[in-house]
């Protein structure tokens, strides 16, 4: 089957809405959404917490802050020019969230609520700041809902269930896309002017994570596989309070209304990582915090693994009114009632801040200077490098609101520009083949075998804490895994649903960007936000103030080619990182 | 601990008729259904076919009928449902098409859901800054904003089973979310649609959708609420 | 009738109120029929006995106005309620359309005839029926 | 069987109950009427009613009557009341035991006069 369409979205989470509403707003195009699942499934529906941005409904506040805390949460990585585009544009989008009917909470006043998050201060990292504008602990919810509910006003085309497998760039120029229809089995390609990608993160490559089970990297690996670049990979956010083995996420908001971490005396031990700021310290120094604790046979339970976070001061009502949702997960999964029992937390693998490099228009980059023409990229699959080496909780929300506009704004723009390009002959061979291999059950493995090992190994050697020795180990894991992977067959070769065979085609995505991830940490001799290293335990701005830039190596395989972008500096210095 | 898990399979490649399909697994009484179904696919049997993602009762992928009600995968436990060496049943929701074991066809739910203008209706020019709306106000529609669209009340609804035409308690939850939010202006449009055959008058409070529903929306009484809604206006 | 997909489609919809008049209708005569439907079984089959309902009681009770109408209101009311009541369940189980079509058609019918024996026979009896007492 | 609640088992009860009594209508305003071709056509078929069976099928005429009627009284408190939502549950108790009580009654009343031998 054969497509086209002026605009293509792959991805329809916030980001992949927000691109192919404000793309449809041009009335020159046409937009289409391709998502492998129905679009109200999308992960961005389980986030939490808030998305920020310098309203200033409660206390003064202003975009100059916002963007200064992004900076400094980011360890410096962080591109300013994206950061300041992003706080102002932000508050905005907020706005613009607010118009479409997004059902945010209000204060008495009637404007929408506001509450702390980790890293967002007032005043240069004065006191922390109400920047997180919620709606109840549902705020990526009803984006989500919110943007699907316009999608289907404007009366957007949706490709539901079809799961991408290939982007056609020839010449520096992407044309297309092949997708995998699940319900026939058919392949479909889609002849585009102008694609943007927005599938989100790769949460599965770890054991204990806040992803959905369908967040593997599938795009980021597609680039990857072409020889172009994945930026920054090595920062990858542990968020310090999933549930206790299960890794779904309590957010930061429960501690934004005063929830507070102990460990096994009963200790508020932020205090001493954190002495202004405490709890609502940024993630990674949180997350690290825990695993010292933990490390120091702080923990809790069993195996002494985990701490707890305690909300048991609080009134009842705030408990179940502001985090109803946290309160049914706390008490469904692990029978704990959050009003009465601490609940037992461990940092769980969260949010991506690397991704497809790309310039603030959302243009995919092929190098550090070029970029491929007719390709953005926006949301958790991006990196603009918005989020440095560390993300701020709510920026992600914040980011897919903003650059998602911003991509689907450019993309309908170059699209109403140019012509259609040609499409090679059989554009669809090599995912064809992809297929017919998995298929043709000469195979011997079993994918989801494969995938544990991953799971498990990059939890234990690419984590919160990181070393030589650990990543190496996983390079060298990753190469047999790459190897067994080439013998994985699937047993059902039905045409229809045929689940096995596309959880089989993520296994193979996870493990490309595990291996572009392993490599880009290993590379980077030095902590900084999320990557923490104990062998380089400090920041060395002097050699590592640069993005990296992971390209597979086309030749060898398991090789990886680093190469490095700068960090767009400006009105912020680099400064030590303390709270 | 292990339970059996009888499940209700079709291939539509290679069965002619559905039926049932029994698996002996390990676990613990933590565990959810739906890591059962997981482990199944993926070390026992990995045709075994149905819908999840978040895995934790937010995306709304994966309502089923276990143990004779529907719920989700993800989010009831195994030692709600059974003791050690007890039998659990899952099947795929009823009154939609099944596509192939637990996976149903879900056009016909969805397009219910868009026949209500599940979107916000308001053409007045937009002020500087957000629309101001009061907290009672906004209270006044929160349950209908939880909804994830997940399907477990409308195939729950004895009227839905016999009669795929009744629009479903999902589609009046997203209608209500939109006739009780201060700022919309679709509230005629959308009771006038409510108000006809396939609408809100088809409903007979059995009440399966409020005990189905798994982000505890009274939706029986918001479909009420909807009815005098519908009455007022037209009286 | 066809489904909005549009915020036009459903301005243009056709708008009745009969789905809404007959939910009102169903409560309404719901609470009426309950004095009625009671009160006559009480005092049909609780107070006398079938045995004691002969031709000529039943005949005599019927010939006053204030029981005829006492129960060609139980009639009217029952049947336009119970009509409706299984209309309900006709378009549910009924989902084909022409079945669904003939079985209102033969339904509404044969409940029209009772009607009309029912209301005959309560309007025409008269002591004269009796007999001698 | 979908295993649902007090409500779904009120519904399917309710419905039963209705189309039962809407024949029995039916049926019962047609046997009256017969009175119309005289008193031998009445009397006829009315003997056949004095049969013991037909008596106690007059009892769960009337405990289908009491059910259907209890249950439209609370379907309307609860389409009317957020009280009777909220409650609709202990509702349908109390119409089971209300039908279970005049049942009885009414069974009470047929028994004494079956064994007192008008029947
Ligand atoms: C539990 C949790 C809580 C969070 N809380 C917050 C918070 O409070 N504040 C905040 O700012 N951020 C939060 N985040 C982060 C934020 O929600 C995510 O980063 C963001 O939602 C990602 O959105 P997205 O649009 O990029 O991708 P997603 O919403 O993940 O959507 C990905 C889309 O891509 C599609 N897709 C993927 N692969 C393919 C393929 N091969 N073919 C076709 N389609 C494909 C999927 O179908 C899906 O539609 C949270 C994240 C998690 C996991
Ligand atoms: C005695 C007092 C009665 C009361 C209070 C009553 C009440 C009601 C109510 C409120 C409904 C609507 C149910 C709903 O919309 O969910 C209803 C339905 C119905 N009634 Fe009655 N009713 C009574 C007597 C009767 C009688 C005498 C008959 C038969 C002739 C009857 C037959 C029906 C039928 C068939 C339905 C449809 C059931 C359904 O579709 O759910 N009712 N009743
Ligand atoms: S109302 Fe509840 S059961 Fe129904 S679709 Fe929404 S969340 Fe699911
Ligand atoms: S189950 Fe069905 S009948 Fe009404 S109360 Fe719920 S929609
Ligand atoms: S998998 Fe998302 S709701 Fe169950």
């Amino acid at each position: 089957m054969h497509h086209r369409y002026d605009v293509l979205v792959v991805g329809a989470g916030g980001s992949g809405l927000m691109s192919a509403l404000y793309a449809s707003k041009n009335k020159n195009v046409s937009v289409a959404v391709i998502s492998k699942l129905y679009p109200t499934r999308s992960h961005t529906g389980a986030a939490q917490g808030g998305v920020g941005a310098a309203l200033g409904n409660v206390s003064e506040d202003h975009w100059e802050w916002h963007m200064f805390d992004t900076v400094k949460g980011g360890d410096y990585l962080t591109d300013q020019d994206a950061a300041e585009v992003f706080s102002k544009d932000v508050i905005e989008a907020v706005y613009e969230l607010e118009h479409m009917g997004l059902p945010f909470s209000r204060l008495p006043n009637g404007k929408i609520a506001q509450r702390k998050f980790g890293g967002h201060t007032k005043e240069f990292g004065k006191a922390p700041v109400e920047r997180a504008c919620y709606a109840v602990d549902r705020t990526g919810h009803m984006i989500l809902q919110t943007l699907y509910q316009q999608s289907v006003k404007s009366g957007v085309t949706f490709f539901n269930e079809y799961q991408v497998l290939d982007l056609i760039i020839e010449e520096g120029i992407c044309r297309g896309v092949v997708a995998y229809d699940i319900a026939t089995g058919e392949v479909h390609t889609f002849h585009a002017k102008a694609v943007v990608l927005a599938a989100g993160g790769y949460g599965r490559a770890f054991k204990v994570t806040s992803n959905a089970q369908t967040l593997t990297g599938d795009l980021m690996s597609i680039y990857y596989r072409k020889g172009l670049p994945l930026e920054d990979l090595e920062f990858y956010q542990f968020h310090p309070t999933g549930i206790a083995k299960m890794g779904i996420l309590i957010t930061e908001g429960a501690r934004g209304e005063g929830g507070i971490l102990r460990n096994d005396s009963g200790e508020r031990f932020m205090e001493r990582y954190a002495p202004t700021i405490k709890d609502l310290a940024p993630r990674d120094m949180v997350s690290r915090a825990i695993y010292m604790e933990i490390r120091e046979g702080r923990g809790l339970g069993k195996d002494k693994d985990y701490v707890h976070l305690d909300l048991t001061h609080l009134p009842r009502e705030i408990i179940e009114g502001r985090l109803p949702d946290i309160t049914d997960f706390a008490r469904t999964y692990l029978g704990v009632d959050p009003v009465l029992a601490p609940v037992p937390i461990q940092p769980t693998a969260h949010y991506a801040m690397g991704g497809i490099p790309t310039t603030i228009d959302g243009e995919c980059l092929a190098s550090s200077t070029d970029i491929v023409r007719g390709l953005y990229a926006a949301g958790e699959v991006a990196c603009v490098s918005l989020h440095g080496a560390n993300r701020l909780g709510t920026n992600s929300l914040g980011d897919l609101i903003v650059f998602g506009r911003r991509a689907g704004v450019a993309a309908a723009k170059y699209a109403a520009e140019v012509g259609y390009e040609e499409l090679p002959a059989r554009a669809d061979n090599f995912a064809t083949a992809e297929i017919e291999r998995l298929r043709s059950g000469s195979g011997t493995e079993n994918a989801a075998r494969i995938r544990k090992e991953l799971q498990e190994t990059m939890m234990d050697n690419v984590s919160v804490f990181r070393t030589d020795e650990t990543m190496s180990t996983q390079m060298e894991i990753l190469r047999e895994l790459q190897a067994r992977y080439k013998n994985v067959s699937v047993t059902d070769t039905g045409l229809r649903y045929n689940t096995e065979l596309t959880e089989a085609l993520e296994v193979g995505y996870l493990l490309d960007v595990s291996e572009a991830m392993t490599a880009s940490a290993l590379n980077r001799r030095e902590s900084r936000g999320a990557h923490a290293r104990e062998d380089y335990p400090d920041r060395d701005d002097d050699n590592w103030l640069k993005h990296t830039m992971a390209y597979r190596n086309m030749n060898v395989p398991g090789k990886v080619n680093i190469g490095y972008k700068d960090v767009v500096l400006g009105r912020f210095e680099p400064k030590p990182r303390v709270y | 601990m292990h339970v059996n898990l009888k499940i209700h399979r079709f291939h539509p490649e290679q069965d002619k008729k559905a039926h049932w399909e029994t698996y002996k697994v390990e676990c613990e009484p933590g565990d959810r259904v739906l890591d059962l179904l997981n482990h199944i696919k993926w070390y026992v049997d990995p045709t075994l076919t149905y819908r999840r993602s978040c895995a934790h009762g937010i995306c709304g992928s994966d309502a089923m009928l276990i143990n004779g009600r529907n719920r989700l995968a993800c989010k009831i436990l195994i030692k709600d449902l059974a003791k050690d060496g007890g039998t659990i049943t899952v099947e795929p929701i009823r009154g939609l098409k099944v596509e192939k074991d637990l996976l149903v066809d879900m056009e016909p739910f969805f397009e219910s859901y868009r026949a209500v203008l599940p979107f916000f209706i308001n053409d007045d020019p937009v002020p500087a800054g957000e629309r101001l709306q009061t907290q009672e106000d906004r209270e006044r529609f929160d349950q209908g904003t939880k909804c994830i669209l997940c399907a477990a009340c409308t195939t729950s609804c004895p009227i839905f089973w016999v009669n795929g035409r009744y629009l479903g308690p999902a589609s009046i939850v997203q209608a209500h979310r939109f006739i009780f939010d201060s700022r919309d202006k679709g509230t005629s449009e959308r009771l006038n649609i409510l108000n006809q055959n396939t609408g809100v008058w088809r409903c007979r409070t059995a009440y399966n959708c409020t005990e189905a529903c798994p982000r505890e929306i009274p939706v029986t009484q918001l479909i009420e609420e909807v009815k005098r809604a519908v009455m007022y206006q037209q009286v | 009738m066809t489904r909005a997909k549009t915020f036009q489609d459903a301005k243009n919809q056709a708008h009745t109120n009969a789905e809404l008049n007959w939910w009102i209708f169903m409560r309404v005569s719901g609470l009426i029929l309950v004095f009625l439907v009671l009160g006559h079984i009480y005092m049909t089959f609780l107070q006398v006995s079938e045995a004691d309902a002969t031709f000529d009681a039943v005949v005599y009770k019927l010939s006053q106005p204030v029981w005829k109408l006492y129960d060609w209101l139980l009639l009217s009311l029952a049947l336009l309620h119970g009509v409706n009541g299984a209309r309900y369940s006709i378009e549910d189980y009924v989902r084909n359309r022409p079945n669904r079509f003939w079985v209102k058609t033969i339904f509404y019918t044969v409940v029209a005839i009772i009607f009309v024996i029912g209301s005959i026979g309560l309007f025409t009896i008269s002591p004269e029926f009796a007999g001698p007492q | 069987m979908y295993r649902g609640r007090e409500g779904q088992w009120a519904f399917y009860l309710h419905r039963l109950s209705g189309l039962a009594i809407l024949a029995y209508l039916l049926i019962h305003v047609l046997s009256i009427s017969l009175f119309m071709l005289g008193e031998d056509a009445y009397m006829a078929l009315h003997t056949v009613y004095e049969i013991p069976i037909f008596s106690i099928g007059l009892i769960f005429v009337t405990a289908g009557v009491l059910y259907h009627s209890i249950n439209g009284l609370r379907i309307v408190i609860m389409d009317f009341t957020g009280r009777g939502l909220a409650y609709q549950r202990q509702l349908w108790y109390v119409t089971l035991f209300l039908t279970l009580l005049g049942s009885a009654y009414a069974a009470y009343v047929v028994g004494l006069r079956l064994l007192g031998g008008h029947g």
